[in-house]
């Protein structure tokens, strides 16, 4: 099993920020019988283009192209194992700035995100006014978010009471970091979703450091699924190098939201095998050993080899899914470098109020 | 017409809203059962029910950050902070989120919220029960701050804030809950936010306040009406945006400032006032523009003396407008 | 035993806001033999006069004497519980507005308190600049406390950082009512004292409502002390009505902050037989049954019925500590009736700023 | 005399103070082995050991909070915050508390605290990493706001603050910590918190300035000098309290003011500046106070067409001062 209750065996960072990664031998088999449902191929297209994209803005960042990035890699399986556990079109999702194979996953497309990164007009987030990867998208039900963090936590809350409030049947999903679980605004967020019975999952995407700051210097549990306990709600720590492991413990959190249980706090241990942002130089903090480490748990590499061994993933099938996405990121740089930018007298002056809401 | 408190208004708009709006809801502390510690909302529970009119965790950020959610979900919140002086866990979630979501997603969401906050010295409440922070938030644009000092400008300005599609902060001055009555039409009432509101008419100086303080303004300027001192008195019930235009075609009018406000002097809302004169209103002044405001301590002490001397009162302000007069 | 680690037997409190409370019926038999060591009729005497002084208060306030009281009727057990775990002059408290009798322990004179009230010159807490209750005694090492609840758990845990780099062998006691709890302050300043073990004992005063809420408006969890588990740090429920209960899990606590193994989270489950504050009316939201109830487990009467019971305290006795107590507040009330009000010109105008830092 | 830049001098005040004084530690995210997302704290860790230098949880509010406890208890924290953006978990720590615990305790209570947050536009870092936040702060009476502009003033005004008994608030001006490099004394080279800065006589007209600003009003001074406009600069630096002398002994001898800063113009501080000269340079005023700030939407925002639209500059400056000095 990929995932386990927090009160379950510790997984303690050790003081130089290491985790002892879970270990999936055993996700995998009862995956494997829970996903034939699943858009197997779909999944691992989504996860390919993540990462492409991924790769592409580092180097646009290197070439002087972009003034920044900040990269969802390594947070692959995490992501798509979470979109593919919601309804589109009917939950919502309160994103943080990783999230980029989640954003793909539920329809942002490669020349929106590409737009983003180059600041140019059109990006559908904040039409360039904000930073790349500040993700929100209406059309997929997807809010728009901030830079300081947490702030999105009391936000997934107040969704999720308006959704009870209106008795519908939808489920709000929210993600954030494991440092970022410091804010009282997490804590504040959560305790709401828990006091009232709300239809929320929290999201934790466990990459160790905060920056530079390992886990240890956020909390002294092993575990942020540890914090549920502080809600009474339940705490589940799940692979989340595994796409399919994580899939099915957020199916879990939503249906059980969707029933009205209320909420769940789910916590996906993965890595950051790149500097934080394009701003950040990780030597100062970290080993290249330790970096080099996770290469052997790359979520692209373990969910390969499960859909290779369950013999869904041809070589064929995967050259095909790599030239798409190729495609794709070609397609994009080039849609967004022909782009304009935006105009001060449009994008800059406003709208800094509105006279009418069209939409909600 | 019916002759009301402040606070009955303000219940009142909260009443009209609720039954108008089913999107409408109301959540903070102890509004529920209780009724609200100034009985804003009492009644309300017991009328609408506990998915109407919800007791919050006692926790500001939350209130206006759950508030901030369920507005972008597409209900119309109305957030009450016990008092005004505990909005501050809330300033993150204001300033950040709720007043800049509409321009950061180009108006793709927005946060139709209000924020009810009773503030304002002269109560007895000390450092932290008295507090006017009108100027902290009278600078972020994509808020609007909204100050009634009447009955009838309460509850229509509520009305209006409940209907508007942005966050409004609604600062209700609290001494004037039971102190202030007045009629209240029996039409919707609606009172536009934006305009400030020329409630005397005068040819020598205009005086700029707000909240209670309009109503010593008023006070103020009776009792210098009889030394011949004809004083215009403006209302600014809207603080942010300002309402530059009537601000300025006062002092056109009469050449003389005195702006009176509670909260302390040194870059209190009186700044701006004073800086739009001096830049727009420059050929027309005769005077100094001259600030009465609070003195610049953390707030208002508890001990009885040590309140009186902080407060604004309509002496205060007649003197002032007496040397003002003779300038 | 009168106390328990938070796992234990769940104490839910009704949506009515009643707490079932844990009996203590096994709680004095161990506690009268680890007692011996306390000076008894001291503690007695302490609560006896927190309670006197607190009902004066109220008569002042009908009498239109006073503008504003608010109460720590019902909290003495607990204080005073707490106060002898403290090493005077060493230890700090970060208190607040109910800690009348944890005040007195420490030392307030019932006249400070009483110049407090009136809101007259030589107050200690403030000058008089605050409200009444908002407590603070640099001679006694208790931190000035505001009116923004939650705001001190952060101090507390500064004071304790200090501490530790210091090397001092000190702790640092912080109180909190139990909706309070709610605050982000809270949980990032608990998660401070347990990120970096620190010697903070935080005591969560649950007397069940927080003005009109009952305890399930503010957490969906049983007991506060249930929350030590986000932190890592060990929470402990006991009966806040239990002085020598109390006393005893504190000393506990504090023997471990001051041992460096890090802080506590102790709940003392109790109860607020008055309004919140003279402001308040507690009949829209609690019965007045429910109220009743309370008289049966008054920690002063508990704590005289142990007391005899061990044969410590005789008529004799308690009836002097009563005439003490009495002569203590009458003087006090004197004193500060008479006493001058502060001076604009001097409590007024400052200090804003001082020039110079004459402590610590 | 050692060439240095701002981030160089504001590291080596705080080495200098940390060698000092044994009570001073620096806090904050990412301070400790990463040397400081800017750098400023680069070595300091290595040099003075984790104690000294702490990596908090990533939480403003109980960064502030944290440090006002160790401040309480006789320790000299400097506080970092990452970016001034991200101060806003902490208000009500800073506002609330550090701020009101002096006065309110008689002084029985005091907060030595520093609170180092990197602030200002024109970096690429959109809405959440370009703010400028004064205006909030220096409203706040118990509170000390300081913005240096050179390295020389960094050390020296840094070195003031962590000696100074009160809470100080020092923003430092980010796009400046590589672009401005100055001579800095070898001797201790304190600077004063509270006066301002005259840095060019002039006699046309007065620019006030802080930050980056008050280097972009040095450039823009020279580049109508050559039009024969002769205007003298202030750099305020301690905004708050503010120098209200040399404020209007400046606009005494020129009679016109222009006051510019990132923020928004409404309600920034330039309005507190305008106030002043309204009331107390009133007869000496030739011409409107003018204001150039950036306008009133919610921030800087990242795409750079917009960010180059949103900054004051040289250029924009140099209009401003034509206009008024040929009002
Ligand atoms: C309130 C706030 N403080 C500081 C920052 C600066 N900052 C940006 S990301 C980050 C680290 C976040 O770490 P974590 O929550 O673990 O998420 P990760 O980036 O590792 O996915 C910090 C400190 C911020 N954005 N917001
Ligand atoms: C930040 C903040 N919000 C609101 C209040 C108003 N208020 C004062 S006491 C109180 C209830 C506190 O309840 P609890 O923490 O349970 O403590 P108790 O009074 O019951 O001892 C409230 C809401 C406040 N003082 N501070
Ligand atoms: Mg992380
Ligand atoms: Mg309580």
């Amino acid at each position: 099993m990929g995932e386990r209750r927090s009160a379950g065996r510790a997984q303690r960072p050790r003081a130089n920020g290491k985790v002892k990664m879970a270990s999936t031998a055993t996700a995998t088999a009862p995956a494997k019988a829970a996903a034939t449902d699943l858009p197997l191929l779909e999944m691992f297209s989504v996860m390919l283009l993540a990462r492409r994209l991924d790769e592409r803005a580092w180097v646009l960042h290197r070439q002087g192209k972009i003034a920044f990035h900040i990269s969802g890699m390594g947070h692959e399986a995490t992501q798509v194992g979470i979109a593919y556990a919601m309804r589109r079109g009917e939950d919502w999702l309160v994103p943080y700035y990783r999230d980029l194979a989640l954003m793909l996953a539920l329809g942002l497309t490669p020349l929106e995100f590409m737009l983003g990164v180059y600041g140019k007009r059109g990006e559908p987030s904040s039409g360039a006014r904000q930073m790349p990867s500040h993700f929100g998208l209406r059309r997929a039900n997807v809010v728009s978010t901030s830079a300081p963090v947490a702030t999105q936590i009391p936000h997934a809350a107040g969704i999720g009471l308006a959704i009870k409030l209106k008795g519908d049947e939808r489920v709000v999903v929210t993600t954030i970091g494991e440092g970022s679980t410091s804010q009282g605004e997490w804590y504040e967020g959560l305790n709401w979703a828990a006091v009232h019975k709300l239809p929320v999952v929290c999201v934790v995407e466990n990459n160790v450091y905060a920056i530079s700051e390992p886990q240890d210097r956020q909390m002294a549990v092993p575990n942020v699924a540890d914090r549920a306990a502080a809600f009474g709600m339940p705490g589940v720590v799940v692979d989340g190098n595994d796409v399919l492991a994580v899939q099915r413990v957020m199916q879990q959190a939503v249906d059980r939201a969707r029933r009205g249980e209320g909420p769940t706090l789910v916590e996906a241990k993965t890595y950051r095998p790149v500097p934080h942002s394009s701003d950040d130089d990780d030597r100062s903090y970290r080993s290249r050993e330790e970096v080099e480490q996770w290469k052997k748990r790359d979520p692209l590499l373990l969910f390969r080899a499960t859909l290779q061994s369950m013999g869904v993933l041809s070589e064929a099938a995967e050259q095909a899914a790599e030239a798409k996405a190729a495609a794709k990121v070609e397609e994009a740089v080039h849609g967004a470098d022909a782009a304009p930018y935006p105009d001060p007298a449009v994008e800059g002056l406003g709208p800094v109020y509105v006279e009418e809401i069209h939409h909600a | 017409m019916p002759e009301m408190t402040m606070v009955e208004a303000i219940r009142l708009a909260m009443d009209e809203e609720l039954a108008r709006d089913e999107r409408v809801f109301i959540v903070g502390e102890d509004v529920g059962r209780r009724g609200g510690v100034f009985r804003a909302t009492q009644g309300l529970f017991a009328k609408y029910g506990e998915k109407r009119v919800i007791d919050s965790p006692l926790a500001e950020l939350s209130i206006v950050g759950v508030g901030i959610g369920a507005a972008l979900y597409g209900l119309r919140p109305i957030c009450e902070i016990q008092f005004a002086d505990f909005i501050h866990p809330a300033f993150n979630q204001i300033v950040s989120e709720a007043a800049k979501m509409c321009y950061r997603s180009g108006g793709e969401w927005t946060v139709p919220l209000v924020i009810r906050a009773p503030y304002g010295g002269g109560i007895g409440g000390g450092l932290y029960h008295s507090q006017s922070l009108e100027a902290f938030f009278a600078h972020v644009p994509g808020l609007k701050v909204v100050i009634p000092s009447t009955p009838q400008d309460a509850r229509g300005l509520l009305k209006s804030a409940v209907r508007d599609p942005n966050p409004v902060l609604f600062f209700e001055p609290k001494k004037g809950y039971r102190l202030i009555r007045g009629p209240v039409t029996e039409d919707e009432g609606l009172v536009p936010i934006g305009p400030a509101h020329v409630t005397r008419e005068g040819s020598d100086l205009s005086l700029f306040a707000y909240g209670m303080m309009h109503h010593y303004a008023l006070q103020a300027a009776e009792i210098v009406s009889g030394e011949g001192i004809r004083a215009e008195v403006v209302d600014l019930r809207t603080l942010y945006p300002p309402d530059r235009a009537t601000i300025v075609a006062s002092v056109r009018k009469t050449g003389k400032a005195l702006i009176v406000h509670e909260d302390n002097l040194t870059g209190g809302y009186g700044a701006e006032i004073a800086a739009i004169l001096a830049d727009e209103a420059f050929t027309d002044l005769d005077a100094p523009v001259r600030r009465l405001c609070g003195p610049d301590i953390p707030a208002v002490p508890f001990s009885h003396p040590l309140q009186d001397w902080f407060m604004p009162n309509p002496n205060k302000i007649a003197q002032a407008m007496r040397e003002l007069a003779a300038y």
